[in-house]
């Protein structure tokens, strides 16, 4: 069936628009569409969106993460395999980690991981042939905020509710930040890790982000207040 | 697919977080997750679910012939499955520890505890018995399986009726349920276990979460003091039938009996609105209501994430109704065409006797034919 | 073949939830009229190296019925649904890794394999595999009098002397699986085939209708 | 030649059928030599082989005598088996039968209940008391693709040389005797031939290949024939799809054309095989 | 045994029609005469010592590497055997030596006196690891070393002597696979009753050779494997309770009836080599063919290229 854009979308549909536009010029498409000889078809159901220039991809609700090149995601070391650590970022295979590649690490003075620790790391390589890389040093070798993440909280969250929150229109973030102090870190791969000063604190975070998945912006921004009231004990 | 394993930090916070007397989703010690017990159009088939937790059970009878050493008995056979449909990390007909221990433990809590009369369900001595099959199937594995599957199985027990069988001679007729309205099967009294997970030495909390119990579990592996799971099985006269632990040993006394005692309100609790859930099915069957699985469906779902079954959520932590959408059908149209075939030609010979042959006329084909053995016509 | 105006045509009740079990990757529970069919779909895992394919994901079916005792008629659901999905994935993006299914039966009134069928491809939606196309699938009943029912009853199967169930796909409308049980003319096959062939635009509009409900929750 | 269908199988086949002609020199819509023999096996009540081109299997069937079930007290049994033994081909091991056996298995059997060319009560002889139990046990010794053609001609050739003994039952002192030398016909009507197909997904078209070889069959996604039409002398008796390539209608209605001439030339191979054995 | 749940199963009291008819239930003496015909020989006409034409036909299942179709008058065999491939099931060390994995399985309507279940039971387990000790000593194992062949016997009609024909069969088939094999090897059966010598019995003598009897004279089945030139006996089987002198006549007179077998068995082997010869010779002519035909397209192609 022909779709367009802003429609919700099946697999199996086609779209003209797309491929009107990339006649013209460039056009970059996204996930869940495949070019295929004639069309370019959907492979997966959800709302058909565009960025203006002319990139497309359909916004869809996902829980598997698949690994994909640049992102960053938050793993659990499994085991240590002589000099690589294996990481399990929720995909369908674990990662390789390399003890080389935290910050300053070599061969006399390896880094200090344990099995269990919470990682957040940039996916060097990710191919569907091939066991997906992962890196703990950002382009100029600094260590920026990936490395190993020590306690706070990981909890795991579908791959729609990471993409709403990271948004910048999404007001949930910079409504919690004047509330109380936090860290955050949300991996691509559906995993957040929170750390607040107390713990009550960073189950109000946990609990705010949870929340946010079906609300649009004005309710998140009444909920928001709600748990900073109930946390400053005006509500018991 | 292994299973993810809990991370040092998860392991720590929710340590932390229940030392100080708090939990994840904001319950007390003592509260439970929301229960709900569902019922199938036939006899005997429910689904309980305890939060997100949902367990299947499907009970079947039929007639067979009785074991030597006990002629005069029915049989009641408890089969569990965990498939993948539980978690990922499961696979399908395979018997894992875990079916072998939750199997074990409905046994004894049904089976060994007589909580079933197994006289009634003779039909003639040394021949013909009730054979009953309670088939348990997990379908979301969201912690405390055993809590939810001994709901179930309860329930189903307790809601199942098996034909009516006359006898005439030495022939024995099984009614069907319209000829006549099946026999309730007598219960006793009503088992059902409940699960406290122990952290520390002296902390219970009741019906622990999956991450709780992912924790509790994984830091009996360490060295500090122990944590473990213990199940305690327990009827509406509050008199424990099981009393199971895994995971390290138990200082104190006192632990056991706190238990015991939260167990036997809790358990009253349960049985109450596992009662009360049948009754008010049976006044629904009397009143002719079609009862069917189809009624769990709801659409609220997709906004419950906000409320209740928040994994992670404040104490007293609500939110306003959200409106819903309903949906409706439309129509369609057709189309269709026709296309006609020319016929291919056989000679049919009867060759050697008793047989029959076709030799397909395999004209020269443009392709250079290059065939292992030298068939030729 | 006589050409009947489909536009007062109704299927039968259908009510469907996704993402039912939170632990799978994707799942949905589908009642159509009685009867109820609950599948989960574990997306792309590592599976041990002997069952690995090279070139695409290999599908496995688990199909548990309600009684509990395996039958040799699972096993041909099993392939019936595993033939359908193997078109429909692009398995080929997800090479080396497993795909699993598990469908449970809840109520069997009737249809119970075109209601499986819709329910996994609700499920494959919900999981966000990559498919080629979208499956509908639609049942009939020939009744003795010879005119041909579509989405037929519980009753209506049984007195029926023919049953058909066609699985379509969405892009070309064309024929995926198909099967039938009791004898039946050839005409009367290809106006079931034309029919069904309609019916499951109806199902084609009801995924848009429960995607469309879910998505612009998502916003 | 044989390395180039080793290395490259999909190659291979795509050459071939560009060229519209198979691997083995056949049109599409082309069936393999048959050969049929009826009552090879004498311990066995009835039996029957077949051999369409490199696939042979031998169907045999066993009397037995059994109290009906309480639920149909006239009713008979009609048991078929079939069996992808190990020794017809690599791809089976021993053991159990593979999940694909029972998937054949399974076919078979539906197919003969639709057909409804046995009636369970010509097997009653007492009602409630006693009745013939038909064990159709098919082994295939050779696989070589369209495995349910095969089945179902060789189960049909044996179902209608069979003949029943006479059986005297006494209902009071319930006491059976068998007089093996007066034996009776089996009542069977019509005849149910399917004819199975592979849908092959070329780039440009679709293509469906009759009685395809097992090498096709694997070309076509993986195990078994895509379509398998079974005609019951003019009826269409149960048209079964798993997978492979989709069909438009006219490909549908072409297929079921070239099957329906098929099943007559298969009715008159089993007619003749029959009228020669029976001339014996 | 519990129902099995992957294949339709009929209703479990069922038995076999043969039963009640008439001469089903014979005492051993009426048996014993109904082996001989009026002037004394055997009913089918052969001499004691005569044994059965032997008919055998080699590659008859195309996917195997090496088949053969074993047929004694009413006795049925086929035999398939599958090149090596990794040990299947757990194998904790390197076995210097090829495994062999044999499996005979009767057809469920071979046997004339009731049906055989389709799953493998004590006596097929039995007679396969029998077969197996009959021909594992002549096949070289150390030149497939960690690896195991699959061999596969199926007995479509059961008339005596299933054992022999079974190993006849596997000898044609492992030629015509051309597994690596010390030499040819035959095998033939006889059955003793009542002191008397039956070579190649059919199922009726073999029966009675099994059956209980309470007088004392020797009864038993002796089946013999002989490889081809050093005369030496692989396997004997005995079931059944013989003296010595008596087994030493049996003994004797089964050598002679498998030296017989050899010429025909070679005969066999030679012709399928000149055939796959021959069949060779035709492949590497087309072969030749096509080359030329791609050789001089080749030329054709480089002399417009090069005007181009």
């Amino acid at each position: 069936m022909k779709v367009k854009v802003g429609d919700v979308v099946l697999p199996g549909d086609y779209c003209d628009e797309i491929a009107s536009v990339g006649a013209k010029s460039k056009v970059l498409i996204g996930p869940g569409l495949k070019k295929e000889i004639d069309h370019v078809f959907v492979t997966k159901a959800g709302v058909l969106k565009k960025r203006n220039p002319s990139t497309f991809w359909v916004d869809s609700y996902q829980k598997r993460y698949i690994p994909c090149r640049g992102e960053n995601a938050i793993g659990i070391v499994h085991q240590k395999a002589g000099d690589i650590y294996r990481v399990d970022i929720g995909g369908s295979c674990t990662a390789s980690l390399s003890y080389l590649s935290f910050e300053g690490a070599t061969k006399k003075n390896r880094p200090e991981v344990q099995i269990g620790d919470v990682i957040y790391a940039k996916i060097l390589v990710a191919s569907k042939d091939m066991e997906p890389e992962l890196v703990c040093v950002d382009s100029h070798g600094k260590k920026g905020c990936l490395g190993v993440l020590s306690d706070g909280f990981v909890f795991k969250c579908s791959l729609n509710l990471i993409r709403k929150i990271l948004s910048p229109s999404c007001p949930l973030l910079d409504s919690l930040k004047n509330e109380w102090p936090f860290e955050l870190a949300a991996g691509m791969n559906g995993r957040i890790w929170i750390k607040a000063n107390t713990l009550r604190e960073t189950i109000a975070v946990g609990n705010a982000i949870l929340g946010a998945e079906y609300l649009s912006d004005d309710e998140i921004k009444t909920m928001c207040n709600n748990i900073a009231s109930i946390l400053t004990g005006h509500i018991s | 697919m292994k299973e993810t394993i809990v991370s040092n930090s998860e392991k720590a916070f929710v340590q932390k977080l229940i030392t100080s007397g708090h939990r994840l989703d904001g319950r007390t010690y003592k509260e439970t997750r929301n229960h709900q017990i569902s019922f199938g159009s036939d006899y005997g088939s429910c689904i309980a679910s305890l939060g997100e937790t949902k367990v299947m059970a499907q009970v079947s009878c039929e007639v067979v012939q009785p074991k030597q050493i006990r002629p005069n008995e029915g049989i009641l056979y408890i089969n569990v499955e965990v498939g993948p449909m539980a978690a990922p990390q499961f696979e399908a007909n395979r018997q894992s520890d875990l079916t072998v221990y939750l199997n074990r433990l409905l046994e004894k809590c049904y089976k060994d505890s007589k909580c079933i009369d197994l006289e009634s369900l003779c039909i003639v001595v040394e021949e013909k018995v009730w054979s009953i099959r309670v088939d348990v199937k997990i379908l979301n594995h969201d912690g405390n399986l055993i809590e939810c599957a001994s709901i179930a199985t309860l329930a189903s027990l307790a809601h199942f009726k098996r034909p009516d069988v006359t006898r005439a001679g030495d022939k024995v007729i099984i009614h069907t349920m319209t000829e006549k309205d099946p026999i309730p099967t007598v219960l006793y009294h009503y088992p059902v276990c409940l699960t406290f997970a122990i952290f520390g030495s002296d902390i219970l909390i009741s019906d622990p979460s999956y991450i709780e119990e992912a924790v509790c579990m994984s830091v009996v592996d360490e060295d500090n003091v122990g944590g473990g799971l213990l199940v305690v099985g327990i009827n509406q006269y509050k008199e424990p039938c099981l009393l199971d632990l895994t995971g390290a040993a138990i200082h104190s006394v006192n632990i056991v009996h706190k238990a015991i005692l939260s167990a036997s309100e809790r358990g009253k609790l349960i049985i109450d609105i596992v009662k009360k859930s049948i009754i008010s099915d049976d006044t629904l069957r009397q009143k002719r209501a079609r009862i069917n699985y189809k009624d769990i469906i709801t659409n609220e779902h997709r906004q419950s994430l906000i409320r209740k079954e928040l994994s992670i959520r404040l104490k007293n932590f609500n939110t306003n109704e959200l409106k819903q959408e309903s949906e409706e059908e439309m129509d369609q149209d057709d189309d269709d065409d026709v296309k006609i075939i020319e016929p291919s030609k056989y000679d049919i010979v009867a060759t050697l006797p008793k047989t029959a042959e076709i030799n397909a006329k395999t004209g020269k084909s443009a392709w250079i034919e290059i065939s292992s053995d030298s068939e030729v016509e | 073949m006589v050409e009947e105006d489909l536009k007062d045509f109704k299927l039968k009740p259908m009510k469907c939830e996704l993402n039912f079990l939170n632990k799978s990757d994707g799942s949905a529970i589908l009642a159509q009229g009685e009867t109820v069919v609950l599948v989960s779909v574990n997306g792309p895992l590592d599976i041990k190296s002997t069952s690995q394919n090279m070139e695409k994901a290999t599908l496995e079916v688990i199909f548990s019925s309600k009684g509990g005792k395996p039958t040799v008629s699972d096993r041909f659901k099993e392939n019936v649904i595993r033939q359908t999905c193997e078109t429909a994935i692009f398995g080929c993006l997800y090479p080396r890794t497993g795909i699993t299914i598990t469908i449970q039966e809840l109520e069997d009134y009737g249809g119970l394999l075109p209601t499986t069928i819709n329910c996994t491809c609700l499920a494959l939606l919900n999981s966000g595999l990559a498919m080629r196309h979208v499956v509908a699938a639609v049942g009939c009943a020939l009744d003795e009098a010879g005119n041909l029912i579509i989405d037929p009853t519980n009753d209506q199967i049984q007195t029926a002397t023919a049953t058909m169930y066609f699985v379509f796909d969405s892009r070309e409308k064309n024929l995926v699986t198909g099967f039938s049980t009791g004898t039946f003319g050839e005409g009367v096959y290809d106006e079931a085939l034309e029919r069904c062939r309609a019916a499951s635009d109806l199902v084609f509009n009801f995924y848009r209708d429960i995607v469309a409900s879910y998505c612009n929750v998502i916003g | 030649m044989e390395e180039y269908k080793v290395l490259q199988p999909f190659k291979y086949f795509n050459d071939h059928i560009s060229v519209n002609v198979r691997p083995d020199g056949r049109k599409f819509d082309q069936q393999r030599s048959i050969k049929l023999n009826a009552n090879s096996v004498n311990t066995a009540d009835a039996s029957s082989l077949i051999k369409c081109g490199k696939t042979s299997v031998v169907c045999g069937i066993s009397l037995e005598l059994a109290t009906p079930k309480a639920e149909e007290p006239d009713n008979g049994f009609l048991v078929t088996n079939v069996e992808l033994l190990p020794l017809c081909s690599s791809k089976f091991k021993p053991g159990p039968p593979s999940d694909y056996a029972q998937v054949v298995n399974n076919t078979v059997n539906d197919i003969l209940k639709n057909s409804k060319c046995i009636d369970l009560k010509d097997l009653c002889i007492v009602s409630d008391k006693l009745a013939w139990v038909l064990y159709c046990d098919i082994a295939c010794l050779e696989y070589d693709g369209s495995i349910i053609d095969a089945c179902l001609a060789t189960l049909m050739t044996s179902l209608k040389t069979l003949s029943l003994p006479h059986v005297i039952y006494d209902i009071e002192t319930e006491e059976i005797k068998v007089d093996v030398n007066i034996r009776h016909p089996l009542k069977v009507t019509g005849l149910p031939v399917a004819t199975s197909f592979v849908i092959y997904q070329s780039p440009d078209s679709n293509v469906a290949l009759m009685d395809p070889t097992s090498f096709e069959e694997e070309m076509c996604g993986g195990n078994g024939a895509n379509l398998v039409v079974c005609w019951n002398q003019g009826l269409l008796c149960g048209i079964h799809k798993f997978g492979g390539a989709t069909l438009g209608t006219d490909g549908h209605k072409k297929l079921l054309n070239v099957a329906k001439e098929r099943s007559k030339t298969i009715e008159e191979v089993i007619n003749t095989c029959i009228a020669n054995e029976t001339s014996e | 045994m519990p129902l099995d749940y992957r294949r339709f199963n009929g209703p479990e009291d069922s038995v076999s029609y043969k039963q009640f008819s008439t001469n089903f239930t014979r005492s051993y003496d009426e048996l014993f005469k109904g082996l001989f015909d009026e002037n004394g020989k055997r009913i089918d006409g052969r001499e004691f010592t005569e044994a059965r034409p032997l008919y055998t036909k080699t590659n008859v299942i195309s996917q195997a590497k090496g088949s053969a179709y074993v047929e004694l008058k009413n006795t049925k065999v086929v035999c398939s055997v599958f090149d090596p491939r990794e040990i299947v099931g757990h194998q904790n060390e390197y076995s210097i030596y090829g495994q062999i994995y044999c499996e005979v399985k009767f057809a469920p309507f071979s046997c004339p006196r009731r049906r055989r279940g389709l799953a493998p039971d004590t006596d097929e387990r039995a007679l396969s690891a029998n077969f197996k000790t009959a021909i594992q000593t002549a096949i070289q194992s150390t030149k497939f070393r960690n690896f195991q062949m699959d061999v596969f016997v199926y007995i479509l009609e059961h008339d005596g002597a299933c054992l022999a024909a079974a190993i006849n069969a596997a000898c044609l088939a492992l030629t015509d696979a051309v597994v690596p094999m010390m030499d040819i090897f035959s095998a033939r059966t006889a059955a003793v009753i009542n002191n008397q010598i039956f070579v190649d019995p059919t199922e009726a003598e073999e029966n009675l050779a099994l059956m209980p009897t309470d007088n004392e004279t020797n009864h038993g089945i002796i089946t013999l494997t002989v490889i081809d030139h050093l005369r030496n006996i692989t396997d004997l089987q005995q079931i059944g309770s013989i003296d010595a002198d008596c087994l030493i006549k049996v003994i004797d007179i089964l050598l002679e009836e498998c030296a017989k077998l050899m010429p025909l068995f070679k005969d066999l082997i030679i012709d399928n080599v000149f055939e796959q010869y021959k069949e060779h010779q035709v492949y590497l002519s087309i072969k030749k063919q096509v080359n030329e035909e791609l050789s001089n397209k080749v030329k054709e192609w480089t002399l417009i290229v090069k005007d181009k």
